[in-house]
């Protein structure tokens, strides 16, 4: 007898601590909500390499019971305060930096003003979300998502919002990935079809010298101008200096490769963490991404009127259809001004020109964070 | 530093970083401008630019004795390449055999979308 | 003389401070083991990637006045934050499951029964630990030994007897290399030369959805009722879906490579720093060997038992030597079950067939350690 | 939450976890076969199953013209490979040329000890 | 009028935020130094691995209102953490351990006098900075510089003298570049022509015995005798394992590439960044770059001078030009050593013979760190 | 474990200083002989050394059949490629075809700077 009883309380002990018990319907509807962003990471490919690990956090942060926020430290406490300090975001920017050529946006560097441009978006989306209730720190964590660059969305929200992380990661990856669909209609919508048919003259070549010393000397203004964004902003360009530099090439490699991808397990996986039911599931939530949307259209249109502007200043030397490029999504929305270009006109490759503003829209993003943070925090 | 916001106006927050974000980039592109001024390593503007001459139905004519492309000291393989691709695609040129027109296109960081409409030949 | 003398003086201090004035005979003892350990896996090629950290780190950790374990932080402290923290054995879960290919369990999902089966070493042994007087927390990480599966044993005893350690996991990683040596004798006591010559039918083709959906949906269930694991079970299968969703192929190489290897390294090196003197030579240590051993032994049996079991349920259609490779110890104990039944009738290749069992063992040892933390922690 | 075990009797803690071990992983069991169930990828089962009519001494038969693997959507090489050399393995096809059988075979982490026994031709 | 208002003022705090405002005669020198520092690094190739992040990690330390040294973690606190702990120069051993091949030294085993001969750099600065007004814990970190390792100076500097760390490990990592124009006129004025044309038996067959033995049992008794370099010797000598064992390749590729080159990009950065132009701005630094310059020009005579000592032991078996490669920068010295031989006569190949010092000098240096941390802490 | 110096003589410190790190590499060149004395797999000394009696000139005689290099067991092809290189610096051989001499050669983590001089042939 002895044997059952103590049986049935053993069975009953382990399901009274399971998270079975303590299942809430927050819980199962987030679990619901991870599994819907996995299927968007896995099955429609949308930056499957972030959110597959947030869908896969946001999951895992549901189970109850796991001790994973509690006091004891563990794996998942150790990656989420990687998170919260913002460790992740300068490491991953580190290895964005060794991707990234900017070359584009050296041999014509007046794309930087589409760059900025675009940022647009982030203000319409900040005046939106403050219009409707946001306070002023959220709003500009809301709007960063229309600067299309995940580890800077990332940075701001935790520093400025960090209960929105979990929404605002998932609206600016899903944004990046849905710009293919959002792009194009205001794109033809905006231009003419004698704009769209713009060729636009080849770039010149650029020397080793100035892809060297530009990392350098942009570190050094954008970092005295906006303390805030330095780590983010000097890992990026350091980055950019092992890649460039062509005497390190191996921690290039490895800033572009391991590091990189480690960080991104990390980061996807810690940010997937916080999205709590309590966290995600309000109304909050839609509105977020709602601005989102807004954001990233006001972004797109940012740029494509300055290129118009520009268009038109230069005697149409540039073609409209590489300002929306400056949203970053790089090198997504570059592609994006590519196809609208070839469909205007076969042949008429833009790709090349639309990475200057593309990268330079890295940039802008980074510095619109690092206003915002000058001025709020 | 926390500071209270100088305002509330959605607008006018909206406005200022905007005048911000515009004033820095504004500053990067001179100072990009300036360093392209200063760099020791360019190379002189050529007086007559032969590129212009060829015509666009010239992609194809290899058979010809495309000149070899200059190479300057410091410019990297892709740059030159980039620089190829570019001519090519205006029709100026028969002899750029391959092209990695960014290094985007072939990092595996993007690889589950890739175009390949720039690739020739 | 001022010279002389303070010569004299100061080769006297370095002397006092130097390991060899705080030498015990158990350092001494405990430097014989970790040579000895090295000696297994560098000579005797026993799980070298871990055995090999682990008696290195035996050995750094016996000599005196070196600080790794004062009050100031340094590497080899940091290193076993890690440990004691149980973080590393999840990231080294992610690269197994980075690793692992669960179609041949998915095409026969009976073989899971196996990979419970197995689990019964493990609770023989936690049963004969308690005998020999442990107390159930102890006799429960000595039981995991028998699960044959290194980061999980590593866990539950972080968590449950951390004094115990060394001797853990030196056991479990010693009896894994072991195992083409124990398991064959049992097998072939305990099944027919009719039941080893049985060929099975090829195994069903799995479709990618199936090896998608099993890891969110294995997590999902587990998790939930096995919260102790969560984190353990949830890095094995992230680490799974990275290599199945064919998106992420990034982050499954640098989980199965540049990741694991670091982490395996510090794993070793932290697990054996915690074999101290007053640790590790006790009888106990001897007992657990002995228990170890006890644990792997039922562990075959139990699986060849539901071997056969299963073989009379299915009129034959499964080979009971499957069975034995339920332990785990991926992938030898499946190609053990190949061997034997080679022997028996050559031709027969089992391994295909066995690698079901074989890492329904891993899942099953993760569930027994989790059935263990839920009663016990 | 640290509970007092509700037993000392060591073989009433055995069976007590043993069994929530088998009930886990039972229930494990028919996931798998549900997850099989409401598969939409799967192939629908054949009629008449051909491979079961080759005898065992026809494995070498390679000049007979064999059929091209039928490959389903969303499987991938790896799994045919596998497929097919079960199937070779048991003498029905002279297909097969090169074959993986499980991934740890080819992984670095496992290749102290290395079977070839499965690679054929 | 209030928008235009809320505009200058909001303006105003960007501008009295940002680093312009705080900015100072010291950082404005210390980012020269840092790109003087890049100029060494990058255009004449001076150890840019290293050289390159320890000039960013200066450049960026010097932006003032950064937070980087504030109470809040971020990525460049938990850098520093890294290194005022020394937890990373014995991460960097551990992958020049696997990179290091002992065969020389094995072969010839004599060569580690003049591994130890060329120790004698260290301790001409040590006594030369105590002379010239350093304490003894200060001038121990500055003597170091003469051992040619940057790992192990980085190490000793972080115990001994925190402050003098970026003073010392640019002179170290400089000289180290510089060791071709250092050594030879050196060499030549200390050697005969006759010395230098001696050409060396060849060097005898080691067995993988010897290769595997001689890191177990060198780290058993350096450890032993000088606990306080036991990490450092300790993570040396277990990635020579790594890549000695055989069996353990995977961990040897990971610690000579991803894992050394993370560490790397971490070390530089933190390194650089202690450099503020409080410490870095005075007239001490030049005297650490001067002593640093006697160091290796001692360490180099002091090789020297035990060479031809071995040479006229051994009855002219020995070309005293291998002496100078005792200091280590390895494999620069060696290939010196190799150049001024060649020099002599032509085709008298001291590479290989070079190596045994070269890899003694690593040994020699950690030797007299872990010396003078037993004397002095 | 602070002390204070037992001295603050410069010279003194120096001289007790070196005075230890010789005694430590001292010993340890005695500890690398041990372990070569008691090395059980170490070949036995040939009683007569052929290699000394070729001459200088003898390098390029490639097509005289050289004889297999001995191979012992535990030693790394490195090595022997290695003391294969001694060897034919020094004109012994006509037999080595290419030649790693030590590992930092190879590695990248020194690429900056690389010797060619011993690549032969
Ligand atoms: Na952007
Ligand atoms: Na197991
Ligand atoms: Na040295």
């Amino acid at each position: 007898m002895e044997a059952l009883n103590a049986f049935t309380v053993s069975l009953q002990a382990v399901w009274n601590d399971s998270g079975f018990s303590s299942f809430t319907v927050g819980n199962g509807i987030m679990i619901l909500v991870g599994l819907l962003l996995l299927y968007m990471a896995f099955v429609k490919e949308f930056e499957p390499l972030l959110l597959g690990p947030i869908a896969f956090g946001c999951i895992l942060a549901n189970f109850p019971n796991t001790g994973f926020f509690g006091e004891e430290m563990n794996v998942m406490k150790a990656i989420n305060f990687g998170i919260t300090n913002e460790i992740f975001p300068p490491l991953i920017f580190l290895g964005i930096g060794a991707m990234t050529d900017f070359s584009p946006l050296l041999a014509r560097p007046s794309t930087l003003l589409l760059g900025a441009a675009a940022q647009v978006g982030v203000f319409v989306a900040l005046g939106g979300a403050m219009i409707v209730g946001f306070d002023v720190h959220e709003a500009a964590a809301i709007g960063i998502i229309g600067g299309a660059d995940g580890p800077t969305s990332i940075y701001l929200s935790t520093k400025l919002a960090p209960h929105l992380l979990g929404a605002i990661a998932v609206a600016a990856y899903s944004y990046m990935s849905l710009v293919p669909l959002i792009q194009p209609p205001i794109m033809k919508m905006m231009t003419t079809q004698a704009e769209r048919e713009i060729v636009m003259k080849e770039l010149r070549p650029v020397t080793k010298f100035e892809r060297v010393v530009f990392p350098i000397v942009s570190t050094i203004f954008i970092s005295l101008l906006l303390p805030p964004i330095a780590a983010l902003l000097g890992c990026l360009m350091l980055g950019n200096l092992f890649r460039e530099s062509g005497v390190t090439d191996r921690l290039s490699d490895t800033a572009q490769n391991a590091l990189i991808n480690i960080v991104t397990i990390f980061l996807g996986l810690g940010t997937g963490m916080t999205m709590s039911a309590e966290g995600f599931l309000r109304a909050d939530t839609l509105l977020i991404i709602a601005l989102g949307l807004v954001a990233f259209m006001g972004g797109t249109a940012g740029g494509l009127i300055f290129g118009k502007i520009m268009c038109k200043m230069t005697g149409g030397a540039i073609n409209p259809l590489i300002g929306s490029a400056g949203v970053s999504a790089v090198p997504m929305a570059a592609r994006v001004s590519q196809l609208v270009g070839m469909k205007a006109k076969p042949g008429n490759y833009l790709l090349m020109h639309a990475m200057g503003p593309n990268v330079a829209g890295v940039i802008g993003t980074a510095v619109a964070a690092g206003t915002m943070l000058a001025m709020l925090k | 530093m926390e500071h209270s916001p100088v305002t509330t106006n959605p607008l006018i927050i909206m406005m200022i970083n905007m005048t911000v974000v515009f004033i820095v980039l504004v500053v990067l592109m001179y100072l990009i401008k300036l360093i392209h001024f200063i760099d020791p390593t360019k190379e002189k503007p050529k007086p007559a630019q032969v590129e212009e001459e060829e015509p666009l139905v010239a992609v194809k004519s290899e058979p010809a004795p495309a000149p070899a492309p200059i190479i300057e000291e410091g410019i990297s393989p892709e740059i030159i390449a980039a620089i190829s691709a570019a001519i090519a695609a205006y029709g100026f040129s028969g002899q750029v055999k391959a092209v990695h027109i960014v290094n985007h296109e072939s990092t595996p960081w993007r690889s589950s979308a890739k175009f390949n409409t720039l690739r020739r030949k």
